[in-house]
Formats: C-alpha cells, structure tokens, sequence
C-alpha cells in the first residue's frame, strides 16, 4: 500500500521537474521547486515506514521545517532585484 | 524495489543536471539545484545513508540557495558570453564518461555484501561500537572517536573557508560601502505580513530541532554538522524577515567569529586534555573513569564544538555575502 | 478494531496518492501560473493531510505518530504561506491572471 | 538485473561529466561553480552507493545490539563531513567571483581575460 503512494509521488516528482524544466515564468520554476520540496516530504515519510525504520522521520522533519526558507529567499531576491532596477533607472534619469 | 526506486531518481537526477548545464539564466540554474538537492537527499536516504540525507537536507534546502541568489544578487543572473569550444569538450566529456563506464564493469554489483568495501573495517566498526562505546548510531561513533582526526581536519576546513570568505568579503574590503543607495534592501520582508508572521512562529521551532539533532545525534541520525546547518538555517530565516541589520544586532560579527573559533578550539581542546590525562591526542576513553563514559563524554564535546564552528562559519558567510548587497 | 484502521488508512493512503498525482498533472496541463498554482497547491495539502493521516493511522500511538503530526503541522503552515508569497510576487511584478476579463479596468489591483 | 546493479556506477559517471563540462566550457564562473557542485554531488553519491549492503539498513542500531545487516558507515561519515565542507568552499569560490566582478566588472572568462591583456 505504501508503494501506492510512494509510486504515485515519484510520478508527481517526475511532472513538477518537467514543469521547472519548461518554466516558462521564473515563478513556474519556484512553484515547481517548492511542490518537488513537499512531495519529498511525502516520500521520506512514506519510505520511513515502508522500510520499517519510523525513527527516520527527523528528515522529513527537517524538509517540512526549512524548506521555506528557500521561498523566502528567492521572494527576498526579486525584491531588491526591483529594488536595485527602480534605483538604477533613477540614477540614470 | 530499491533498486528500482533509485533507478527512477537518479533519472530524474540526470535530466536535472543536464537541464542546469544546458539554461543560460542563472537564477534557474540556481532553482534546479534546489531539485538536484532533494533528490540526491532522497537518495541518500534510500541508500541507508540516513545522517548524510540529514546534512543534504539542512544544507541544500535552506543556505545553499541563500548563498548562491545572494552571490547572483551582486554579479549577474545571465551567462552573457556563447559556451566555448563546444564541441572539443563535448568529445573530452564523453569520452570520459565512456571509460569510466568501462571502469564500472569492473565494479562488484551494487549491494553486493561481499564487496572489498564492506569485508575490512567496516565489520570491525559496526561489531566493536557497542563495546567500546556503547551508542546506537555507528555513524556518529565513527565521526567523533575512531575517525575523529579526519573530522578535526574538516572542522579546520570549514574554519578555513569561513575565514576566506571574510577576508574577501569582510568589511573594508574593495568596492564595499560605496554603493548607498536611496533604497535600503537591509530591511528584509518586512512588510510582507503573512510571510512573516509564519515564518516568525517558525523560528523557534527550527532552533529547538536543530538542538534534538546536535543531542540526539547518539541515537538517531544527526550531530553537530546538521545541527550548526539548521540553526544557521534558522538564523538565516530571521535574517530574511526581519532584515539582515536586526539579525546582525541580535548576533554581532564579533561572536560569529567568536564561535567559529570558539568550536574549532573546543575540538581541539578535547583533544589536548586528553594528552593531559595521560592518553593520546583525541583519546577519550580517560576522560571520566570508565573508558566507555568517556568515549560518550568526549563525543558529545566533540559533536558541539562541529556544531559551533559549523554555525558560526555558514552565518559569517552569510553576512558577508549580505552585507555586500547594501 | 486493527482491520477498521488498516482499512481506513489504506483508503486514505490511495486517496492522498491519487490527490497528489492529481496536483502534478494539474501543474504541468493548466494554462497559466495562477492556475497551475492553484492546482499544485489545493492538492498539496489535501495529499498531504490524506497521506500523513493515513500513515498515522499505521503508526498508531507512538513517537512516530507525534513526529507525523509535527510535520503535517508545518506542512500545512507553509505550504499555504509559501504559495501566497509566490503569487503575490507575481502579481506584483506584471503576470497577470490568464482568465481576466478584457473590461477590467487597468488599475484594479 | 546484474546490469541494473550497475546503473548506480553509470549515473555517477554521466552526472560527474555533466558538471565537468560545465566546468571546461561554459566561460560564466557562477556556471563553473554549479558545474563543480554536480561534479561534487556525483562524488558523494558514489560513495554512498559502494557502502549499501542488500537487506541492510541504516547503521544505527534499533535496539542497541549489532545484530542484523547494516550498512557500511565508513562512507557516509566521510561524506557527512564532506557535504558541509563543499558549501563552505563553494562560497570560498561565490565571495571569490564576486571580488572578480568588483575589480573586473564581468564574470565571464573571455571578458576577464581581455581585461587583463590590456
């Protein structure tokens, strides 16, 4: 039963990388990566139990804790990437 | 089935690695490493490799992308120059890759119990660890006691390359300073709301799991090496909320640099009060009466000085890398 | 009692599995980023609460079954957190909406 | 199945050349760094792969006695400490290319080097 699930997840991988590949916004890629994130999460738990170590679930602990902060990184990014264009554009006018 | 398993991600692993060569813009680049970095946790973890999936994990997910977007930020998103030689290199490459694939047939199969690998010291660890030492995970007995040396000299690399980064990047150095603008991108995500009340009730909580791992590392997959990642990890996340200044006033440069030696010495430390009280340099077994409490003792020193300087060193990156954008 | 559960949580195991395939052709076929977003995200928390409900299930009352709860929990704190930065960066850096309406005044935002 | 006993080793050998290639002939010194982080991310997953034993299971005793298969924890120790020493060298080579671009104005090697013969 768990490698129902488990297959299931590995398809859905398999279509969130097809959809960082294509793109073709910057935002598509970061969609993809942050739904890749929460499928691995899905995964180690499921893969935890189905080879009989539960204690092994720290991992999808960790994923499930920090995988935001990749987000927020990338949101911090565009904001002073815009930032820095607004002030070029008004140091150039 | 594992087999199978790790057959489909070290597929879907090759598409990503070809994909990160082949795209031109780098921020893309950077965001498919972040997939290359799930998936190779993912397969270290099928692999039974549960404190290296650990590290991947509280490495790649958080300081990794930070790092690289931070250093994008102040060079350039697009590779602007077309890829040299291409064809010379593709025919090295390839060919390359054909005789190290002619090396594999050589290999013993993947899993195969009676590889070299698995039939010299391997044994040895894994049968002698309760013995000597008394802790459930072998891993962790191996990084702090038997091969605590190797670990010394790592911890030193990290110091090492902590130290670099400053140098380059500390204060005072080129360019840094002179570009005040009328903006001022120290200030973080602060007016993003949601996000930041989110990722505030976070911050605690990623504090309080990075201490299970540094002290739970005993016993189940963790120590001081994903332990320093994650609450770097956490630290960064204020950092990125509350603008990297507050974070700076919270733990100034001056203990970060405090802690990346602080650990390394601590290590080292453990190390030379070992010598003396009569036994060698890293020895722990005369560290308290009884050998084996000593060896647990000597670990859980050990584990916290990686934990420290591991911290201390990926937070002074960070700043620096920071610091640099304002 | 032991066959109620493995039952239910087998039934919510396959529905967790199908709701996140679900998501991921959802994601690769809409047309444009707010849709494929909305796929993505809606199924990624019902998959999520479905699968790690149905693996409780399995774990019955043990630390696993707290560390399971733990991780549902943040799950679902940053799923929905990180799906709203994105699009509201997006929105604000010019992708607009595949379905708008062409009357739409320009400044309605 | 004796041959997909050796996919693991060919994946490692495609994935170390993808990242070499980028090394060699992409001229973005970002680019080289991703190249080099594949380069080191194949390494690692050799590694691990040589110290996975059938039937076995992670190195950390359940129940406090050695018995049952595990596999070899000499590898995953020393990529452990690997994986953290790569992202500080990484951004050892990260602060480097950005003092590159300070100095020269550009990271790609073609314009670098131009730079310099003049």
């Amino acid at each position: 039963m768990y490698t129902i699930v488990t297959l299931a997840t590995f398809v859905t991988m398999g279509l969130a990388l097809v959809r960082a590949v294509l793109g073709p916004s910057v935002y598509d890629r970061v969609l993809a990566v942050n739904m890749f994130g929460t499928k691995t999460v899905l995964l180690l738990s499921v893969i935890a139990f189905l080879f009989g170590r539960p204690d092994f679930l720290d991992l999808a602990l960790a994923y499930a804790l920090i995988n935001f902060i990749g987000v927020l990184a990338v949101l911090e990014f565009f904001r002073s990437r815009s930032l820095r264009r607004r002030a070029e554009r008004g140091a150039t006018r | 089935m594992t087999v199978l398993f790790g057959v489909f991600l070290l597929s879907l692993l090759v598409i990503t690695a070809i994909a990160i060569v082949r795209t031109e813009n780098l921020f893309v680049a950077v965001m498919l490493m972040g997939i290359a970095s799930l998936l190779i946790a993912a397969n270290f973890f099928i692999l039974d490799a549960a404190d290296v999936a650990l590290t991947e994990a509280a490495v790649g997910a958080g300081i990794s992308t930070v790092l690289f977007l931070s250093a994008l930020a102040l060079t350039s998103e697009r590779e602007r120059s077309p890829t040299s030689r291409k064809l010379l290199s593709f025919t090295v490459v390839v060919v390359a890759a054909l005789v190290v694939i002619y090396a594999t047939f050589d290999k013993p199969r993947f899993g195969d119990p009676e590889a070299p690998a698995q039939t010299h010291v391997a044994p040895w660890y894994l049968e002698k660890t309760p013995e000597y030492i008394d802790i459930p995970n072998v891993v962790t007995a191996v990084l702090g006691s038997y091969r605590a040396y190797d670990t010394l000299g790592e911890v030193f690399v990290v110091f090492t390359a902590g130290v670099g980064v400053l140098f380059l990047l500390g204060p005072g150095t080129g360019a840094a300073g002179q570009r005040t603008g009328p903006t001022d991108p120290g200030a973080g995500l602060r007016h993003h709301l949601i996000p930041r009340v989110v990722g505030r009730v976070l911050i605690p909580f990623i504090l309080l799991f990075g201490l299970y791992v540094q002290f739970h590392g005993e016993y189940g997959p963790g120590g001081g090496f994903q332990a320093g990642a994650l609450i770097a990890a956490a630290i960064v996340l204020y950092a990125l909320l509350e603008g990297e200044r507050q974070a700076l006033r919270v733990l100034p440069e001056r203990l970060l640099v405090g802690l990346m030696a602080g650990g390394a010495l601590l290590y080292a430390g453990v190390g030379i009060a070992g010598m003396a009280l009569g036994g060698n340099f890293l020895d722990y077994s005369v560290l308290a009466g009884n050998p084996v409490k000593g060896q647990q003792l000597g670990i859980l020193l050990i584990e916290a000085g990686v934990g420290i300087t591991v911290t201390g060193t990926l937070l002074g990156i960070f700043h620096a890398f920071a610091a640099r954008e304002r | 009692m032991d066959t109620v559960l493995d039952i239910l949580s087998w039934f919510l195991l396959v529905a967790g599995g199908c709701s996140v395939l679900i998501g991921g052709i959802g994601a690769v076929r809409m047309p444009d980023l707010y849709t494929r977003m909305h796929a993505a995200s809606v199924t990624d928390s019902l998959g999520s609460i479905l699968v790690i409900v149905g693996v409780m299930l399995q774990a019955g009352l043990s630390l696993a079954a707290i560390k399971l709860g733990a991780i549902l929990l943040f799950l679902l704190l940053t799923g929905p957190t990180a799906s709203n930065a994105l699009a509201s960066a997006a929105l604000l850096a010019g992708t607009r909406p595949f379905a708008e309406l062409p009357e739409e005044p320009e400044d309605a935002r | 199945m004796e041959l997909l006993g050796l996919f693991h080793y060919w994946v490692f050998a495609i994935l170390l050349m993808t990242g070499f290639y980028a090394v060699i002939a992409k001229l973005n010194l970002v680019k080289k760094l991703i190249g080099l982080t594949l380069f080191q991310a194949a390494v690692f997953l050799l590694y691990i792969t040589m110290g996975k034993v059938d039937g076995g299971t992670a190195p950390i005793f359940p129940d406090g006695t050695a018995a049952g298969i595990f596999s070899n924890p000499l590898p995953q120790v020393l990529i452990l400490t690997a994986i953290v020493v790569g992202i500080s060298t990484t951004a050892l080579g990260l602060g480097i290319v950005v003092r590159i671009k300070e100095e020269y104005g550009s990271i790609e090697e073609d314009r670098i080097q131009e730079t310099d013969r003049r």
